[in-house]
This record gives C-alpha cells, structure tokens and sequence, in this order.
C-alpha cells in the first residue's frame, strides 16, 4: 500500500473511533467527557509517519488522534472511554488521559502545557543515553501563553535538545479566539525567536506536508541541530467538549476549514476505489472494536497502581 | 422564594457585588462572551462589559498575579481559576505571595481580592480535573477559605468574601452546580467563619463542607430510621474555623465524624479532628473517625470514583460502627 | 566511625548512588560548578561531570517536568528545588503530574525520581525562604515523602529514595545542615517508611521530624530531669507513615504530643492525631497535644521568629500539662 | 540642586546604606542574608528620577536601591535589617521584603519572577481606574527564564498595560552566568519579539541615560502605548548575597566594571566640590540612619498584621 493511502486509511479509522465515542457519549456509555480531534488528524498521522517508533510522543486531553496514530487501537481507546478494564489505562485515565507506552507515546495530559517540559525531559534522556530518539510534544495554541511552555523551550534550546515541539493551531482555546489573547499572530512560530529556535507555520490539513515538515525538524534533533517549532494551522470539527455546540464560531469559518477537510484532502490524491476500499476497512474495524468494548469487563483496581509495586499503601 | 441552581447563584452572587461596588472586576479564561465554562458567570458580560470581565489567555500566574497587583492597588478583583487543580500552575501566588504581602509588609499593603475556582469530583473527569484541594489551600496561613453548599450560601459568602479586605478563595463545587435551593433577599450576607447547623441531632457530630453536607445530610436521613439522631454542621469556612459550633455539639453528641472530599493524608478534617483529641477530649465518649477521600488519584470511571470519594453509604456505615461503641 | 556533617552527608549520599547507578543525573539551579548554594552538592560536578550534574536556567516548571520525562524514559534524575518554598512554582508537577502518571495510566509509566529541596526557617530568611512545607507534599496522594534528621539517615534516605521506582520528595532542613553526626558505612539504606525511636521513654510519646528531632530530643532531656521520661519517636518518612511505631509507643506511654515545623492548620501531625484519636482512643489518658508552627507567614526578625516556630521550651510546656493531666 | 547631582547624591546614600548593612551584618546587628545592589545604583535612581510619585514600582529581594530611591529612609531600612520596630516593615519583612508603600514602591519579592505578573495588575488598575498611573517591574536577568515572565508580558502586551519592564542584567543569576542558561544573548531584550514590543538595551550604569530611557518607556506607557522592555546593561560589585565571596567572575570583568561604577559615572561630570559636598552629606545620613536604627526598640508582633484588622486569628 502506498504510504498517502495508508496514512488517509489511519485517518479514516481516527474519524470514525471518534464518531463512534461520539455516539457512545449520546448512548450514555462513555461518561465525563471527550474533546475530539475531528479535523485534526493529519498532525497526528503526518507527524507519527516521520517518526521511529522508539521517538516519544507527549499529547494533550485531545489526545485521540495522536493515541491512534502511534499505534494503539481503536478497541483500547473505546474501552478506555466506556470505563472498561481492557481500555488503555483500565478504565483508570478516560478520554482525557489515553497512553500508549507501548508505542512510546507517554501520556495525554490535562493540564495546559504541563506535558512541554517533559518532553524536553525525555528528549533530554535520549540524549544522555545516546539513543538517537527524540521526544514531540503536540500542544494547542492555547498552551503558548503558559509559563511552562517558556521554561520548556529555553530549556530545550539552551541545551540543544533533540525535541520537537508541534503547536496544533485550531484557532480557539476552549470558546475564545487564541487572537484575542495573544500578543503575536502565530501563537507559537512567533514565539521561536525568543529562543533562538527554527519555526515554520505549516498546513496542517495535508498530511503529507506535516510529514515532511516533521521529517525535517526530526532529521535535525537527530543530528544534534536542536529543537524546532512547528506551528500546525487547523481547526477542529466540533466544539471543544462534549458539552460545546461551538456557536462562537462564524459559519464561514467552519464551512471553509471543513472544505479543507485531512480526509477529503488525502483523498483527492488517491484512486476512488482505494479510498472506498480503505473506507470500508476502517469502518469495520471500528465496528468491530465497539462492539469488543461493549463486551469488555468493567474497569476494577480503584486501590492499585499508585506505586511501583502496584499498591496504594501509604501507611502501616 | 424562588428557587435557583447554585450555578445561577455564583453569577448572581457576582453581579450584586458588581452592582454595588465599581471596583469588583472579574477575570479568568471564558468568563466573559462565553460566560464561562461553568456557566457561572451568565449574565455579567453583557451587564458589566469588557471593563468590568475580562477573559484571559490561559496563564494561571498572569492571572492571579495580575489580581493581586490590582487588589494592592484599589480595585477588589475576583479572578477565575476554571478547575481547582489548575490552583497548582499558580500556587507561587496562593502560598507565597497573596497570604504572606501583608504579614512581610508589616500591615502596608492589603490583598483584597477573591480566587473563585470549581473544586471536587464526582463527574467523571479524571486525575486532573477532580480534585478536593481546599486543603492545600488549608495548608497556608493567611488566605480565607470558603465552600458554600447551598445556593444561598454562595451568594452570601461570595458577598462576604468579595467585602473582605483579606483575601478568600472560594470553592465552588462542581458536583453541585446543578442542585438547587432557595434563592436569598438581597443583602444576604453570610458572614466568613460561623458554621450552620444543617440538621439538629443528639446522638453524633457530623462535620461536613460543601458536597458532604448533602452527604451528611442524606446519611442523617436514613440513621434516623434506625433511630440514630445526627447533628449535621456545615462549616461553610476552613478559615476562619469554627470550632466553637463543633464543639458545642460535640458536648451535647460526644461523638464525632468528619465528613471530607479531599484526601485522609493531608485533610483537613484531620485538623478539626486534632483540636478535638485536644480541646474536647473530656467531651468524647468513642473514638473519632473521618470518611475522607481515598489516598489515591481520582479515576475516571464512575464505578471506581465512587468507591474513592466519600457517599452516605460510609458515612452510615461509620457512625453505625460508634453508636455501637 | 567519622563525624560528617548533614550538608556533607548529602553530597555524600548522591554521589554513592552516582557511582553505583549511572542512570542517575543532578539538575538545577548552581548545583554544578557553583557546588549549590547550601554547599549540598559539593564535589559531584567534578566527579561525575557536566553530562550528569546539570546546571539549570532558574525554570522550576522545567527543572521537575524535565526530571519527570526523564525518569519516564530510564533514568533517574535527582531534581533540586533550591528552597522549598519554591516548590510553590512547579507544583502543577508535584501535584497533578509526577503523583498521577502512574494511576491514571493503569501503570504504564513509572516516574522514579527524586525532587530535593532545602526546608525550613530558624536562620532569618523571611516569609518566602523559611516555610516548612512537607505538608504541601503531604496531601499529594502519590507522593513518597522523605525528611532525615541525621547526617545517616540523610545517606540512608537518599540511598532508598533514588532507588525507589515511585517519586520521592526529599525534604533537608536548612537549620540542620551545620549539624554533625557518624557517617554510615557505605551501602547504607534506610528503607522507606520505618521510623526510628531517637529515645526511649514510658511516660509520654514525641513524634517528631526533621528539624524536630533534636528540639524532641533537648525537651526531653531537661524533662528527664524532672523525672519524666519521654519517649522520641523520629518518623523519617511522612509516606509511607510509620503508624505502627506511634501506636505501639503510645501503647507503652499513653500520651502524645506531635512536634511539627510546619504550621497547625493543616500540618501533617494533624493526621498523625486522627489515625491515633481513631485508632489508639482507647490507649489515650490524656488529650493529644500539638505542638507546631504558629499559623503565620514566617517573620524575618530572629526574635519573632523564634516565637512562631516550635521549640524545646514549649514542648517541654506543653508536655509538663499533660503529665499534670 | 541640579538633577544630576540630585541623583549623584542619592546614590552615594544608597551605597553607604548598604555598606552600612555589610558591616552591620558583620557585626552580627544585622542577621538573616542581604544581597547588596551595590553597583547597580544608577538603576533604581535613574528610573525613579523618570517616574511620577503616584507610579508603582516593584522589586526584587535585591532591593535596597529600588526602597530608597523611591522615598525610603536609610535609617527605616537599616532597622528592618536590624529587626527593629521602626524597620520598614516592623522588622516582619527583612532585607528581601523591603517595602514602602508611602512610596508607592509596593514591595520587594523573593521568588524569581513572582512580581511581574503583580505589576501587571497594578498597570490594568491603574488603566481601569483612569488614573494615568503606570507600573514599573524591576528584576534580575534570571528571572527571564522563568514562567511568571512570559505570563506577564504576554498579558501586559495584549490587555496595552501602561506598565514598563526593567530588566537589571548583572549577567549573574546565584553563581552561575545567565548567558550559560539563555537561549539568546540578551535575556530580556531579545524576548520582547515575543510580545511584540519595543525594547531596548541601555547602559544601566549611567543614570542619565538611565532616566532617558525609562521617561520615553513611561511615556509611551502614559499615552496608551503599552508596555516596553527595557534591558539595564549593570553589574554587582558584590557577591550574590553574603555569603558569596563571588569568585566565579574573572577578575579583568570585575575591574572593568568596577571602572564603570556609577557613581564615578556621574561624578565625571560633577564639580568636585559638589560630590565632595554630596558625599558628606550622604555620610552624614547614613551615620546618623546606622545610630538611629540602633537605638530603636526591637521588633515585636510575631502574630500581628496577618488580616487586615491586624490579628491573626484563624479559628474560634
Ligand atoms: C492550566 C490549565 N488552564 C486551563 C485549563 C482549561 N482548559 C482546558 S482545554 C483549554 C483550552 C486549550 O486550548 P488550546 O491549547 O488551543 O488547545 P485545544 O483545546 O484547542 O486543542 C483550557 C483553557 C487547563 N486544562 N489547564
Ligand atoms: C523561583 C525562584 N527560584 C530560585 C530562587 C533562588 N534565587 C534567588 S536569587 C537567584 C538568582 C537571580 O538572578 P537574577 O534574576 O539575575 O537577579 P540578581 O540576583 O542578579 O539580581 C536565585 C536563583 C528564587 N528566589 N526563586
Ligand atoms: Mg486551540
Ligand atoms: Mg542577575
């Protein structure tokens, strides 16, 4: 299978596991919350494609996309979401907090820009190590403006670390415009200059230029160049959350980024029958794992995995 | 009177003191056009404007930084903080600055200023978006804390809390945004510090704050079917403290159980519990126990959060345990 | 064996497990060439070079987010936090990422690092540069928590916490790094969660930690001459939290008094009081007393300074009312 | 008078002050730690010279020069040192809290960094009050690094706060070279881009030049033009604080700075006899601050002053 034809089929099963949690949400099986990706999956999948395996990847609590694209499936995802004890962190983590260690992808964190810093830790350990890995830290624009992201960038340039950082620039912190905010116009590019650090502000919604961008500044963390910032220009289908009908955002914007749809983007540059075919196959995967997660156990353990030996113990 | 949600009553709580005093000004993310995340603050943009709410980049420290530069210096500044764990990415400013000005100033400067922030679990949001931390706040001398638990008492210790010429946090609890309760005449203030008794009794001291009371409450309910009176105090404040209601029903009940969302290790509860074993240890006729939190994180699962966050179930279960002592 | 000091004993104590485990990486601020700025770090730059003691930009967020990714990814850093009033500025980290990570991953990710950090007051250093703040890590579910009081036990505590597979906070008191004590032999290890007795004693129990160990210890030398003997009880760890060895002294001695640096409301001995006013009410004839710092920021002045934190005359106050009890 | 040896003059007290407080402390009158601005004089008294007496300032716990300058008395100062009722701060604050809120000057902060976000708030109520104050932000070039900086300036850059900040560069944090741990040459200055404002580089030990500087910053800050960042090119004669004998510089940069001291700056272009007289003057003062302090009763209140009704009551 050619590498666009496969990287449109990731996409299309990302798409369609968060239609389907989407769903679940509606049906009363997944609880809490989710904040979807729909829109954005050509920064999960373009990046994850110029990445080795062994690289690590930090994420945000929208951290669907990038969970699937290093590797996780659908299945894990859908249970971790329905509260069941096959789900990634068995049931214990939810939709905001999806980890796939097994693919190196270290974590979906919560709070705004904690995650930059340790990325940079991580890349800071590959180093050490002399492993050749490198570390990314996807983030949202919203994420620019906290004092962590500073700390995390003029750590990483000062000591030159093979970390990337991928800003996903969908317009909005949860309903406020990030302009309305911010004292530059691309959030996180204009920020490179305060380090010293390379940026480029990059389609987002093509998956095969995130990839080549992200093969660049990878190429150069490898080589020892130092960190890069790269500024992803997306936008998001839905609100912010479950509970955001996302009515703060003019028609005409979301009718133009929809018609710059990852998908129907990648598609364009395929062959009709490929696309329906790798359509199909990721339309029953994802059914396939719904109704896996449906029959899954219950998540159980609300005591174990505090400490390394598993216990919560914390006094004789 | 009407009823109101509790939610309603942080909005309204806000615009009372906005519309009697000029220099209350709100900030936080999505407090304004948004209304915030919440929907705690319907309303005040469109009746205050962008002078009056202001919505900021996500900066935790700008945020409560900037409130406290501008409580020195004449405006009474109530800054949003969405979710009580996001306290921590400006916990410079809640433990080293804003209680510690005045004291290291020698009384030059005051802060008056109030830090709202949606605090607690019970809503399936995870690790990082469901704690109790009124202790953490409970661990520095020099801020007031308050937890209201009823509509009526947010709006009055809003107004108690944004009068103040000290600085208070308020937590706001998520899990009862949607409850309801009867709405206060204007002018109610609940002054910072004095415990209510949410339901006499005379058989055992439950002291609960915010979403334990209606716990207490509800346990009450069902050990008084088993003939067990409970007196239930909602103490409102974790400072000012009092102890004095505490103690006082303690001497009529002689037995006491703290009723706690935050952590046993670290809880509050453990320093009520402490003054007790101290000052009131004549009056005890069992040992004292507190339902607190689990001393783990909050999971995300229903199932698994129920069983790490105090419910009535345990609080019975509890007191069951030292009538029979 | 040879006497070393509580600052030497630390250097001492990284440097054996450096040598041991290169795995094991220093980072913050002047902790290299500059050999810290307590002296603590004193001889590890030259031995074990830039590529393991790593000077950092004055980031705290970064310094302890960057030991986190780390210690995710096979090594095991030793994070200094200079003053651990700063703590303050990365607890986003402490609080809701290095605790959790673990839990809400279903046991994925294991963080085994270190964050060290200078406690304390009683030299003059003011509102911002003297707090104990162990309590702050102590309503941190997830958190183990280290504090020695000897120049040993500072070795031994090190030597288990860079070992330990959890996320350690080491807790060294600034007014003990002058004090002197036997070096232990090397391979030493206190493990994790076992306190010690300082002292014996049958009449009254004194938990103490840290900088309170000696304050317990000189208190109960001046009461053992009026004929009371108290038994010391150093904990070395607040998690996990040796209960064991207070409720069996307390068994022996029937009475408790708490000695703690850190201020009343919300202190740690308020938990250790309610495990006992739970636990060991019935081994109790007298009130539980704490003896702890007053709720106040803490004052430059040494005069007022010592009034506000605990001291081995108000112990010996304190524990002369209850034995009069 | 003229406005230079105004200045001159001030700065000579500043610097007995605080050589008053060395030997204080080595007389063991003075306890706790100091650290000594001694050499970057010229800062704090160009930069009050430029301002309103209405203008807020705040500093760092390397204080002193900011507390006189702004209207504090050596003699108030010097019995804060020495734990004396009549300090400053009734002896609760200390050499790193200096505090003279009569002044305007709204204290001293000792966590790196902590204070700008404050003098952005005190810049937005200036702003919403009408009051045509501004605020001004002193602080070390270490504190760039940290969180609360970029928070601050991003804040003070999208809300156009009347607020300047003045970065004094001694080009030391503790022990360890700023340029060591940066990520550009100029810590504070080449972060403005991150902000989108104007800054400038300025040699912060010629105190003309100095006022200059922060008057076109004020201004600009006064007619609605927003905040500025200035950069002080200034150095410590001293080590960071007492107990560092500061043998980490190279002793060519400590004599080349040395040269440059600010006090000869100005007294170049002074008559001898006016710095003669300047300087008896400022003996005088300081002598008779030293014996005052002395005298004065010692500090008292350990439990005072925490609420503003003056007690400390926790609890009933
Ligand atoms: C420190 C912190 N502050 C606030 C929040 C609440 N919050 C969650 S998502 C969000 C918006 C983030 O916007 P952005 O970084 O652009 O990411 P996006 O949601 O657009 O992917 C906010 C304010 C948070 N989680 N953490
Ligand atoms: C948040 C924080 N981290 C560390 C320290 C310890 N510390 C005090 S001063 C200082 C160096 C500050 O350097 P700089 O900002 O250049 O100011 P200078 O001392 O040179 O005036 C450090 C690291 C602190 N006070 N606060
Ligand atoms: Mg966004
Ligand atoms: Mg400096």
């Amino acid at each position: 299978m050619n590498d666009l034809l496969r990287m449109y089929e990731l996409m299309a099963v990302i798409r369609r596991t968060e239609k389907a949690a989407y769903d679940l949400f509606m049906a009363g099986l997944v609880k809490g919350t989710t904040h979807l990706a729909s829109g954005q999956e050509a920064v999960a999948v373009g990046a994850s494609e110029a990445l080795r395996d062994d690289d690590y990847t930090f994420a945000t609590y929208r951290g669907h996309h990038h969970t699937i694209a290093r590797g996780a499936t659908p299945e894990a995802c859908l249970a971790e979401l329905m509260s069941k004890a096959t789900g990634l962190c068995g049931g214990k983590g939810g939709s905001m907090h999806l980890t796939y260690a097994a693919g190196n992808m270290l974590g979906s964190y919560a709070i705004v820009g904690s995650h930059l810093p340790m990325a940079v830790g991580a890349a800071w350990s590959a180093q050490l190590r002399g492993s050749e890995q490198i570390a990314v830290a996807f983030f949202g624009d919203g994420a620019t403006n906290i004092g962590a992201f500073h700390e995390a960038l003029n750590l990483a340039a000062v000591w030159k670390l093979p970390v990337v950082f991928v800003c996903e620039n969908n317009l909005y912190m949860e309903y406020t415009p990030i302009a309305s905010v911010t004292a530059v116009a691309n959030p996180a590019a204009d920020r490179a200059c305060a380090y010293n650090l390379p940026a480029s502000i990059v389609d987002g919604n093509d998956v095969l230029v995130v990839r080549s961008a992200v093969r660049e500044a990878a190429a150069r963390a490898r080589d020892g160049g130092g960190p890069t910032v790269l500024e992803m220009q997306t936008y998001r289908h839905f609100g912010h959350s479950r509970t955001d009908p996302a009515t703060y955002r003019p028609s005409w914007e979301v009718e133009e980024w929809l018609s710059r749809d990852p998908l129907t983007i990648a598609a364009a540059q395929l062959s009709k029958e490929d696309v329906a075919a790798a359509d199909a196959r990721a339309e029953k995967v994802v059914a396939e794992a719904v109704e896996a997660a449906k029959a899954a156990p219950p998540a159980e353990g609300a005591l174990t995995d505090v400490w390394a030996d598993g216990s919560s113990t914390w006094r004789t | 009177m009407a009823d109101m949600t509790y939610r309603e009553a942080v909005a309204e709580g806000i615009a009372r003191e906005m519309r009697l005093d000029p220099t209350v000004v709100c900030l936080g993310e999505d407090i304004g056009a948004a209304e915030g995340v919440f929907k705690t603050t319907v309303g005040l943009f469109k009746e205050f404007g962008p002078t009056r709410v202001w919505d900021t980049p996500i900066s935790e420290q700008a945020i409560v930084g900037a409130a406290m530069g501008a409580a020195m210096t004449g405006l009474r500044p109530v800054a949003e903080i969405m979710f009580s764990d996001f306290l921590a990415c400006c916990w410079d400013y809640l433990a080293n600055e804003i209680p510690k000005v005045r004291y290291m100033t020698g009384g030059q400067v005051t802060v008056p200023l109030v830090v709202r922030t949606a605090n607690g679990g019970g809503l399936g949001f995870g690790a990082q978006h469901s704690q109790a931390v009124e202790n953490w706040a409970f661990t520095v001398p020099g801020l007031k804390i308050a937890a209201p638990s009823t509509p009526a008492d947010v709006i009055g210790l809003l107004a108690a809390a944004i009068r103040s010429d000290d600085p208070v946090v308020v937590f706001e609890h998520k899990g009862l945004f949607a409850s309801r309760g009867p709405a206060p005449p204007a002018g109610h203030v609940v002054p910072l510090g004095q415990a209510s008794i949410a339901r006499q009794g005379r058989d055992v001291t439950l002291v609960a704050l915010a979403s334990t009371v209606p716990i207490a409450l509800q346990a009450a309910e069902t050990l008084a079917a088993d003939g067990i009176e409970a007196e239930v105090i909602d103490l409102r404040c974790l400072v000012p403290l009092d102890m004095r209601t505490v103690l006082e029903s303690l001497a009529r009940t002689s037995r006491l159980v703290v009723v706690e969302e935050n952590p046993y290790q670290g809880g509050w509860g453990a320093t009520v519990v402490s003054i007790v074993a101290d000052e009131g240890f004549e009056l005890l006729d069992a040992p004292i126990r507190r339902v607190a939190g689990e001393c783990v994180p909050l999971p995300f699962a229903d199932s698994l959060e129920a069983q790490v966050i105090p419910t009535a179930a345990r609080v019975i279960d509890v007191v069951g345990q030292l009538a029979a002592y």
